[in-house]
């Protein structure tokens, strides 16, 4: 007990280190995402000279909910959420804007995602820093769809996080667009949930090809899931292309391995130092709104492009 | 011989042990806070807030603590809040708040029903069944939901449910009467007991001064703790919860009828989710489909550092309540101390078991009552 | 004079609770011989067992074990030296066979080794076989529990058994069972500490007795030099009057309490018969003969039951709620399965039938301490809890739970198991006055000679069945023995 | 009194009823798959895969059901095998794979060894200890990983690894060995079960053909489960984890030590979810910080699943794993039959209670059992 003690004491030097304080509220700071863009946000405002509190709401949107409480309580000079839901969202901004904290989105957009284009900033907020999550799906798909075979419909099977996520739709949705734009002739046979982990992906790919076992391509919707996959299609013998979303590390060393075909490269670093620009500009800021980066879809030929964050 | 108080034991470690766990949590975050130049930790402002966070889970808390004492056991909980809640956002444009809240309501009670209708006369295990509940109401939010977060675009709507949920609640006048009451009783009764909660009750109302509110969760988690409190306390139906829970055989050879109880306390606890769960919905406007996942065990862990019993017969609600602020209080000094992320798991863990030996070692009268 | 098997100096016990339970006990226990313990309820018999046992430890005086001084502090250590227990609460796995059971003092090696189960089975022969070895003892009635429990103090071989209340919850024919036995092993030279509150059994079984009273050794003699009421009056330090049968042809009133039919598949065949106002039915049977099930059907606690239970003309519905609303009560044979909370107050269970909204404390505490007086419950105040009670003054708390006005039917199911001799005549007594007073009893008794001397009719079962009815005064306890049991036996403890 | 085998007894609901769950929910899907023209559903590819799916769930389940038998409980199962996990990743590349395993491995027990503990000599209750040690434990691995996923980079332990936890092992041979034993002690013993138990193996060894082979952790799974099971049913070692769950107090009488067998249990069960965490870590080399969150809740529903009482005294590993077999079957299924993810959730709840509902309808008795 004496130890954990010191090392909050240790914790809570290093949090404090004055300098105005800048809050990030984040989903859970155990998914390596996530926290990834705490690491882009509090190493970008220790540059500024900034203090940045990192708050992580476990995947709990009523913990989140207490988050933003607590910061908007500590009267913080701005506030980056990471919304582990967008609708509920909206609510949080209002709260803010009614405080006069300064509050931006990061990752995820506020706001319905079904009607809301991602470009389309919420009202009430500074910006929102995001990959566009559709725009990763077309990257895919049209990546895909370079590998599909020419003379015959092709079999794709999408193994979906878990149900309740918008990003399952929109990364689903994108790649079908990416398909078609490219002129893909394919039919997609299967879409199970993988639960966003490796095991989960696995055991999806494993059932799937016991049931259809000619499928040529597997459509990950993370990264995760796309190396758990990878070990299902060899293990049953399958020559069935795999492409995944997120540009993990895990990822790319399996991608220079040959064991995964592609996948989608997201930067989450990179997203936390745009937020916490974004905040530090304040609303008098001239950048842009709605901040985000390029996503390339990467093959082993190109892998080099795309550091893994998380 | 007649009922004397028995100061010892009241205030022994045994009796009052999570409050202790409480005390010392706070005086210890408290001066962490000063020592790091943080505002005030105690402020009222921010005792308020640990009390709204600590809401939800401590209403569930209170009919889970009930349904404990009775033997049962509910992991449903979370999932029938977020039906609940799904139930009133889809409903709310369409009928109107009161009514969908009914509606919210109404089919929480209803899985209670299927719980404990399943549990009592098909014999199946709790455990399994609300595990089974847990899985199957979840997934009827995401069928509801179609996998969507719904909300509530009507604002005259939206204006009712936040008025609900987020009205603040001036408490410095009921509470001065609360402790007059208590003491005029203590009078009159003499019987100390009350009167010490009056006076800490007023002396608490005059530190937090003349502005001081709280948010409406706070004041029905109140309200609901004190009915069942007094419930349990004072009525024979209290007296028979805890005896289905001691003996269940010898409660039913009395004449009590041990599947009404055990039934009701199935009810009681869906009918508390469902509550949370408006309670919940109005809050955000919103609800998304994997809302409050996970909750239950947080619930559980409240009623069970609260000194309740998973092999029923023994229980105090109050100490639930207790023990949820406990949980919340551990979370919310995290984020005012802004404590490194990785190290919070590691020692919220440390400080659950630590509260929960406080009392245990304290009394090793306790440790034998709950082995019989 | 040789060295005592065992011998205790100055035995103390204090509870953590405060109750001074043992205030210094002098005790020796002879190879060869049978040593009754006696005392009545609260006495501190069991107390002193369970430190010999080594279950608990003593606060103060010694133990010695063939001469040397010993330390028991756990149950090993005990059984080790060649201590086996059979203790009062019956502690058995019930989840486990009874052979599994019997065996589980083993140490090492298999389960199913057969040298082991053939030595429960030749353990269960000289018990006369009462059980199945493979029975769950979840499943058994309490008077089989307390067989087994017996079976699985004799695989061990002691040198010395201690028993404690072992034929409690047993009736005639088990009994002797148990008796042969202990004469059995005294014949090899082994010794028997036996505590039971049947003085007929001490006087026929023991060789010397010890008299505990509040925690005291009050007396200690050869049983030869004493006779019934010389013991019961240093049991329970004044003389106890012997229960004598009441002069017959009691006036009893109209039938208040009418069975047609009831019965229960596999358990009770039908059984119709009526008991009046006033009138003491006795029900009499060995092991397993279905009495607690009949009584368990009439108060409707039996899901299974089917057939009509009216009390007084009115048909009283099948389940306990509205046979307790209805004023029929029942007094079940487990009594710590069955028949209390053991986390309440002694008051909290005597209210447990009550009803009404509000809890009444003064009234409950008023009622808990009349009953403390009338039943002379050993206990400290209302607010004791009752597992902290002797077997016998739990037994009491829960006989006092239906003593209220609004019973009209009392259903009774061995009432005195583990009662002590003092309080036992008052209690009959009590049953009687309660006939008179109006109530419609059901006495179901292993003690024969009560039936005899309290029942206004005894009803004989065998395998389920009524098979009999009799008239208490033209029948004696051998009468009795030979119908229940279907078969010619022996008196027993007359010989 | 010889012993005969009670035929109606052992095929009876109550015995065999997770068995016959098993069955009918795989006729039920070979017949949907049939109906839809997909490939056999009862294929060795697709059986073989079940299993290993099951293999994690089924070994930490199965000691598990020996925790449960003792009258305890362990929540923190998934976070030791994740802390496990992260060890031997963390270590691997320093001192090769074997050594990290054991280094691993012990951690796992360490744990083990604080839970049981606590529960046992301060004597707090295992609910809230091991709720407890689940948080701390997931923290630990947090500050291990520091949020980030960790990998072995070097190949050639990463070989050592993979070769540990994905060879496939071919079963054809080694089945028919087993199925003749059987049928040989069946002979000598004239004990017609394990016979039976014989010509199940060999017809399915048969149907599955030469080349039938599974996975590693298959394999392991079976070892263990058999050696425990042996352990538990054959030995007076087993029957003590009986004695002590089923009533502590007359174990302690009869001279059992009650508290070595709850520890021993708590290390157990730690052991086992550390071996989980070797294999979970072994697949990609690889962990993240939130590799098998919430694996308890499904580890103790195999077991419930599998008839062990939560009471203690009662239970079998076996039926633990078809248990876990069930549990994931479905979820192969759905994948199987493509079904939407939306409804999956529904569906698996009303299987879990159904499948719960078979033996306990199917046994008064056992409701009678319960209740003791
Ligand atoms: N667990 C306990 N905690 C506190 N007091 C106890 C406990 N068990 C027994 N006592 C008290 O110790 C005293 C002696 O009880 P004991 O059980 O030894 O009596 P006994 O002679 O065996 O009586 P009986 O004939 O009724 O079985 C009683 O006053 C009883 O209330
Ligand atoms: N030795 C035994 N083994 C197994 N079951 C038994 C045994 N004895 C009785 N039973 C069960 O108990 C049922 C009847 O028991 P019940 O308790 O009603 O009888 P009882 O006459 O009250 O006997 P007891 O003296 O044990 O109270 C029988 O139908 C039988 O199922
Ligand atoms: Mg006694
Ligand atoms: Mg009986």
């Amino acid at each position: 007990v004496r130890q954990a003690a010191r090392a909050a004491n240790g914790a809570v030097a290093s949090g404090n280190g004055g300098g105005p304080r800048y809050g990030l509220s984040t989903v859970g700071l155990s998914y390596p995402f996530a926290a990834a863009i705490a690491k882009g946000f509090s190493e970008t405002a220790a540059r500024a000279g900034a203090t940045a509190i990192i708050l992580d709401a476990k995947g709990d949107v009523q913990k989140q909910a207490n988050d933003i409480d607590d910061l908007i309580a500590q009267k913080v000079k701005g506030i980056a959420v990471m919304p582990l839901d967008s609708v509920v969202a909206q609510g949080w901004v209002r709260r803010a804007n009614a405080q006069r904290v300064p509050i931006a989105a990061v990752a995820a957009l506020v706001g319905d995602p079904r009607t809301r284009p991602i470009t389309d900033v919420y009202p009430g907020l500074v910006a929102l820093a995001s990959q566009n999550e559709v725009e990763a799906g077309r990257a895919a798909g049209r990546l895909a769809a370079t590998w599909l075979p020419r003379d015959r419909v092709a079999r794709i099977a999408v193994i979906e996080g878990a149900a309740g996520f918008p990003e399952v739709e929109q990364r689903a949705r994108g790649f079908r667009l990416g398909l078609d734009a490219a002129g893909a002739r394919y039919r997609i046979v299967a879409s199970q949930p993988g639960n966003w982990t490796s095991e989960g992906g696995e055991a999806a790919c494993q059932n799937i090809l016991a049931a259809q076992p000619g499928i040529d391509l597997f459509y990950n919707e993370a990264d995760d899931m796309v190396i758990g996959c990878a070990r299902a299609v060899r293990a049953a013998g399958s020559r069935a292309r795999l492409i995944g979303v997120g540009g993990s590390k895990l990822a790319i060393a399996s991608i220079k391995a040959g064991a995964v075909d592609g996948t989608v490269c997201f930067k989450p670093e990179a997203l936390g130092a745009l937020a916490f620009e974004a905040l530090h500009e304040g609303a008098g800021g001239k950048g842009a709104r709605f901040r985000t980066y390029p996503i390339p879809a990467v093959t082993r030929a190109t892998v080099g492009q795309c550091v893994g964050q998380w | 011989m007649n009922r004397t108080t028995d100061w010892r034991q009241i205030f022994g470690l045994r009796e009052a042990g999570v409050y202790y766990a409480l005390l010392i949590l706070l005086a210890l975050l408290a001066a962490i806070a000063q020592s790091q130049g943080l505002p005030n930790y105690l402020s009222a402002q921010n005792l308020g807030n640990i009390a709204y966070q600590a809401s939800l889970v401590g209403i569930m808390g209170v009919a889970m603590t009930v349904m404990l004492i009775t033997g049962a056991f509910d992991l449903s909980v979370a999932s029938v809040a977020a039906l609940a809640a799904a139930v009133l956002i889809g409903l709310a444009p369409g009928i109107g708040f009161p009514l969908a809240a009914l509606a919210a309501i109404t089919t929480a009670i209803g899985i209670g029903i299927v719980n404990g209708v399943i549990v009592q006369f098909v014999g199946i295990n709790a455990f399994i069944v609300t595990l089974g509940t847990l899985t199957a109401v979840r997934g009827l939010v995401l069928v509801l939901t179609d996998g969507r977060s719904l909300m509530v675009e009507r604002p005259e709507v939206l204006q009712q449910m936040l008025a609900f949920e987020s009205t603040r609640v001036p408490l410095f006048w009921p509470l001065l009467a609360i402790a007059a009451a208590l003491l005029v009783l203590a009078a009159l009764k003499r019987r100390p007991l009350p009167g010490l909660g009056g006076v800490v009750i007023a002396a608490l109302a005059l530190l937090a001064g003349r502005g001081f509110a709280v948010a409406a969760p706070v004041v029905y988690l109140a309200l609901f703790t004190a009915i069942v409190w007094a419930v349990l306390r004072f009525t024979v139906v209290g007296r028979r919860v805890y005896a289905v829970g001691g003996n269940a055989e010898a409660a039913r050879l009395s004449g009590i009828s041990v599947h009404a109880y055990k039934i009701g306390a199935f009810i009681l606890s869906s009918a508390a989710a469902g509550f949370a769960g408006v309670l919940f919905g109005c809050r955000l406007g919103a609800i998304n489909p994997t809302a409050l996942q996970g909750a239950e065990l947080t619930v559980i862990a409240a009623a069970i550092l609260g000194g309740t019993s998973l092999l029923g017969g023994a229980g105090s609600v109050v100490k639930t309540v207790v023990g949820a602020l406990l949980l919340f209080t551990l979370t919310n000094g995290f984020n005012v101390l802004n404590l490194g992320a990785s190290y919070q798991g590691l020692i919220e863990g440390i400080v659950v078991i630590a509260a929960a030996a406080i009392y245990t070692v304290g009394g090793k009268r306790g440790a034998r009552k709950a082995a019989a | 004079m040789v060295t005592p098997l065992l011998s205790l100096a100055g035995v103390e016990k204090v509870w953590p609770n405060g109750t001074v339970a043992l205030r210094g006990v002098d005790l020796t226990v002879q190879a060869g011989r049978v040593h009754g313990l006696l005392g009545a309820n609260g006495a501190g018999k069991s107390t002193l067992i369970k430190i010999l046992a080594g279950a608990i430890p003593p606060t103060g005086g010694a133990v010695s074990w063939q001469g040397e001084p010993v330390r028991w502090n756990n149950p090993r250590s005990a059984r080790t030296a060649g201590v086996a227990t059979i203790y009062q609460h019956i502690p058995l796995v019930p989840t486990l066979s009874v052979a599994e059971n019997m065996l589980l003092e083993q140490r090492r090696g298999w389960r199913q080794d057969r040298l082991g189960r053939a030595r429960a089975a030749a353990v269960a022969r000289m018990l006369g076989d009462p059980f199945n070895l493979d029975a769950i003892v979840g499943d058994l009635p309490i008077g089989t529990r307390q067989m087994v429990a017996i079976a699985q103090g004799l695989m061990s071989d002691p040198a010395l058994l201690i028993m404690d209340e072992p034929t409690a919850s047993l009736a005639g024919h088990e009994r002797e069972q148990v008796y042969s036995t202990i004469r059995r092993l005294t014949d090899e030279g082994r010794a028997v500490l036996f505590v039971s509150h049947f003085l007929d059994e001490i006087v026929a079984l023991t060789d010397e007795v010890t008299v505990l009273r509040d925690g005291r050794a009050v007396l200690h003699a050869e049983t030869a030099t004493l006779d019934e009421a010389a013991i019961a009056a240093a049991i329970a330090g004044r003389s106890v009057a012997a229960l004598e049968r009441a002069e017959s042809g009691r006036r009893t009133g109209a039938p208040l309490l009418e069975l047609r039919d009831l019965a229960s598949p596999g358990k009770l065949a039908p059984a119709s018969f009526a008991v009046a106002k006033g009138e003491i039915v006795g029900v009499a049977g060995m092991l397993g003969a279905g009495r607690s099930e009949l009584l368990h059907a009439i108060f409707g606690a039996d899901p299974a039951a089917e057939g009509l239970v009216s009390l007084g003309g009115d048909r009283v519905g099948r389940t306990p709620p509205e046979a307790v609303a209805a004023g029929i009560a029942l007094v079940p044979e487990d009594r710590a399965a069955q028949g209390f909370v053991p986390g309440m107050t002694i008051a909290e269970n005597l209210a447990l039938p009550r009803t009404g909204t509000l809890i009444a404390r003064a009234d409950e505490d008023a009622a808990a301490r009349a009953a403390i007086d009338r039943l002379a419950i050993k206990a400290p105040g209302p607010d004791a809890l009752v597992s902290e009670l002797s077997g016998g003054n739990a037994q009491k708390v829960v006989i006092a739970k239906w003593l209220t006005p609004e019973t009209r039917v009392l259903l009774l199911d061995e009432p005195t198991a583990g009662i002590d001799i003092g309080a036992r005549t008052d209690i009959l007594r009590l049953i009687r006055a309660l006939a008179d007073y109006g109530l419609a009893v059901v006495l179901v008794s292993s003690e024969f000679e009560e039936l005899i001397a309290v029942a206004d009719r005894i009803l004989v079962m065998r395998d389920g069945a009524v098979v009999a009815e009799v008239d208490p005064a033209a029948i004696d306890e051998a009468g009795l023995i030979q119908l229940a049991s279907g078969t010619h036996t022996d008196t027993g403890i007359a010989a």
